[in-house]
């Protein structure tokens, strides 16, 4: 399967294609929208879904298996954030309090994204490991809270770290993940057997219908890009390719799979906007929506769709052959 | 027979939604009602759609928990978030309630 | 142009809701729109957590309307039941549906 | 099996039941009643998905077998319209803009009727061609337009075709249907075997839940029967009966099925009460809801869930028979 | 310190709402929140069951656009569609958002 | 298996892990919250579900099988509520009406608490009568009307029964569960095979998010536990164990097998925490909803799900040795 091959297959599949129809819906001015409560639930469901998946697949590894990807992930969740700090001044004239909150963003990481690329690697009948649901878990927090205090250098006021971090902890997004993971590891195969049709079978199904509201609130963000300067736009399409590329590499260095490096590094470059945005509005206020929405998912969330997501199996297999 | 009480609706982004609820019952308001809500402002810049609309909160509250709330909003809130405010009058059977 | 009416807003817990909206009508409300609500108030005694929340009705009515309302909430509702109503004064364009 | 026992296993099927049991509900005046924001969404989900299945069964189709068919359907969804349009004014009194708006609920096609009488077929181990999917998404606008355009002529204010036409197209029912189609044809089998499960697994039963509000909502209606009269009563049993005839006709000589031809007629013979109501109520308010949605929802729907259905498979069989 | 606003309240079956947004805003209101409700009414001639309930809308204007909005509505609204509409004077802080 | 070894089990079931991680997110005071809509409209599917498959249980057995569990059925349904509210003046200081409507939500079932314990039940490979889905809708209604009756003694004013009773047995809840039992009746198991991926595989997964949002409202009540005091707790914790008792030993003399006897055990120990609530409410509006939610669901539930559900199978297995 050459590259262009690749490219469509992942374009082609029903997330990808629910997400281009929102946002037509919105370029047409359809009267469509999926009612409140329905997508607030749709986004518990999966949040829950990906956690309990990844809880299951963290009981069936073992220890040995499971250590250096872990250390590996939770380095790559140190590394990208700061990264991401330090980068955007260089890309942009953003001040530290917006940097930061982008580099909460991507150094976290898009439940979205990582499911399209699942979706992607399985149609190719790549193996993926297990526990890459569970590294999706590991790296979604660090990343969040790095890029916080990295941004509470440039606020005047005083932050209330204590009170911050249990709103962060226990806000829904993360409380889902987390408690997803307890559940699925508690629970284990037996138990995961008998909702599994619930959790797994629906599960590309849902995000496809969730996708179609997302990619609605994506239409109605357009015209923020254009305020979003060049300098940003440049950050979000190189900066997943190099947070990505790393993520692989650490995959590959940690006796990952091709598959399973790719999806690490699928994870690494994609930028969150589920968990972060709720975290930064809460502790971060002075941050700008505008602009981190504006990146994450406007800029580098379509981006790792179509382009993110192939090029990190095509590093994958690069690397791969280097025998690494 | 019927008191006079104030009836402040405030229209919020969600991720916000549960933080303003316990400052409201912290500003001295009894209780207060929420419902889901979506809508289109001036300011329009927040996360609020991805986390599903709006929250509509109201409270029935006296005149003295009107002032504690409304300070708390333009300190806290006002700056920084996707929200609407109004105040009305309204009127209560069972004001010790409120 | 403009009718001065009263608006009516009952928050009530689920399982009583769809009596409440008959008894409305029956008080001689000719309309009424409910919508999904939670929320917490001084007594929170009740079952409505369960029942899936609060329901919100609002109801426009004439004066008289409004005493017949009151009076049906006095006997049957607040001694009883999670419940909370306000009365405010509204204007409507087409008087006769209210 | 003879017609007694056709009529029971469509009779017995779980949506009819749930529909019959709606209409209990609201003559025990029960309080049970499904969230609205639910509701909405059971909508969007079987729009949606029955948009993706005819879209992916038209991939699969040759265009040999499709475009005799598809010819066929789209001069059933011109001739309909006009004929219902005209018979009105045989049988009742209605004006021009009422009988417009019936026209364009005759027209048109009702999704869930048709998801019934496939439930049927499918009971009978009848074969039905997949493509009937992309028949009813073809059949459900022109329909709409052609009703809507012979109303135009009874009002006096100006029409804006221009922005009706948007309105209508890009209301959510038609902007789901077409866009699901669009989406099944762009992902194929590969993509839709991801989203079977929710998609095609999950919807007699979302159906059920879906007629068991929509009993409710007819049984709230029951009493505007009354006032309808005589002549709409007859027209909208007699009327389904005719279109649904003709649809069937059109199946056989265009090489579908018995079991298509049979779809194909019940198609024909549904009157929409999802698509059309919304795109008269924007385009022509001055007709009465009180009469289109009586007749399509309280009178030729359950007619056609207990009747109309069985009866086109036997006019298939027969026509059939005389080796058309 | 607060400013006097009008507060519109719309109920209005589903399939109308979102060209009702669009003409609110048209009109000169500066936002809106809608959330779902269902009811009865005196006319409860109307589509909206099948397509799920009502949209109440809610936007807090100035006097001239409530002119506006109300001119509007007798238009366009009032004789054809299953509508509810009705108007309170509220107070806001911020008074250029409104 | 040993003891600990099925309590670790049923302990490990996903929709009690559920409930689990609801009462930390109250503990924790997460902004997790699942949409009211979405919350009713789960529990519409579990009533209706549950009542679906009592249904095709019921067309499937026959008169022999059924007759003498279902007459025991319908004694227990009576004895339960009778002993609960004559026991209760000896465990507490209570007046009749809240005895009476303690006594409604004893003699009913928990249909939640019965689906717990046939995952407990199914995960051991234990064989259940598919009619006992059929014995829970019997034993829903019987209790209630009972404990309301046993309650007006105590009430001054008049009550209406006629009305009541209409209010209470059209009742969402009521409803639901019987008009499944009579949709599944109906359709059977040719019906039910259309919908059974929805209603049937996808239960235990909605159950599990219907308990992470009840663990939430139980939290929320913890401390209502407090003023409920001794008595009532000692109440909440013995009594099940005795009417579940009762339960097992009507199952094995009505010739059901070991998992049978023991499900019907969990049935009798159950307390309903959404029919009866919802019925006391509306007819008995002196009674406390503090303290019968605060027994029903925050004491006897969490006592079942981790000790009453395998204490009735042992129960169940003991009985089974001595030959009954
Ligand atoms: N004039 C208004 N009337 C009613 N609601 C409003 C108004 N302006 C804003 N809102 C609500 O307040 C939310 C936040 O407004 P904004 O901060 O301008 O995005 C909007 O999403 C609306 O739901
Ligand atoms: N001061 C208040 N303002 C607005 N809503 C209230 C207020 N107090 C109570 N409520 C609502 O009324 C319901 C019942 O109150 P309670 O009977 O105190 O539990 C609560 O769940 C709230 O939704
Ligand atoms: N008096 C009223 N008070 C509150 N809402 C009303 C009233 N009358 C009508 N409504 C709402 O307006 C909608 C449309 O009313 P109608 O046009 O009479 O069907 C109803 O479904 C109710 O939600
Ligand atoms: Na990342
Ligand atoms: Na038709
Ligand atoms: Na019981």
């Amino acid at each position: 399967m050459d590259g262009l091959q690749l490219a469509l297959t992942n374009l082609t599949s029903p997330p990808v294609l629910a997400f281009a129809l929102g946002l037509l819906a919105t370029a047409l001015r359809s009267d469509l929208r999926l009612p409140d409560a329905v997508y607030q639930a749709l986004s518990i469901y999966l949040l829950l879904g990906i956690g309990i998946k990844g809880g299951v697949a963290l009981g069936q590894s073992s220890f040995e298996e499971l250590a250096a990807p872990l250390v590996g992930t939770l380095i790559l969740g140190a590394v990208v954030p700061v990264a991401a700090f330090y980068l955007l001044s260089f890309f942009t004239r953003l001040d530290a309090v917006n940097r930061g909150a982008l580099a909460a963003h991507y150094g976290s990481t898009s439940l979205v994204t990582f499911t399209a690329g699942i979706v992607f690697l399985e149609a190719l009948q790549m193996q993926v490991e297990g526990y890459v649901n569970t590294l999706l878990a590991v790296l979604e927090i660090p990343g969040i809270i790095i890029g916080l205090a990295l941004a509470s250098r440039g606020i005047n006021r005083q932050m209330s770290w204590g009170e911050s971090l249990r709103e962060i902890l226990t806000g829904k997004s993360i409380f889902l993940l987390a408690g997803g993971v307890l559940l699925g590891f508690l629970t284990g195969t037996a138990g995961y057997a008998r909702i599994e049709i619930f959790f797994g079978g629906l599960f590309t199904g849902v995000l496809t219908l969730f996708l179609l509201e997302l990619g609605m609130v994506a239409g109605r963000r357009i015209k923020d890009l254009k305020e979003a300067g060049i300098g940003l736009f440049l950050f979000g399409t190189t900066f997943p390719l190099m947070a990505g590329a790393l993520g692989v590499l650490v995959g590959q260095i940690t006796g990952m799979s091709v598959g399973g490096s790719a999806a690490l590094g699928i994870l690494s470059a994609s930028a969150s906007y589920i968990a972060a945005p709720a975290a930064v509005r809460l502790a971060l206020p002075e941050a700008s929506p505008g602009i981190y929405l504006s990146a994450s998912l406007g800029i580098t969330f379509p981006f790792n769709l179509v382009i993110g997501i192939p090029t990190m199996l095509a590093i994958s297999q690069l690397l791969e052959g280097f025998g690494l | 027979m019927l008191k006079k009480r104030k009836l402040v609706t405030i229209v919020i982004e969600t991720s916000i939604a549960h933080r303003l609820e316990d400052d409201l019952l912290e500003c001295g308001a009894k209780g207060f009602t929420s419902s889901l809500a979506h809508g289109a402002g001036p300011r329009n810049s927040r996360s609020s759609d991805i986390e599903g609309g709006n929250v509509r909160i109201e409270t029935v509250v006296s005149e003295e928990v009107l002032e504690a709330i409304l300070e708390k909003l333009k300190t806290n809130y006002f700056p920084h978030y996707a929200i609407s405010c109004w105040v009305s009058d309204v009127e209560v059977v069972r004001d010790e309630r409120y």
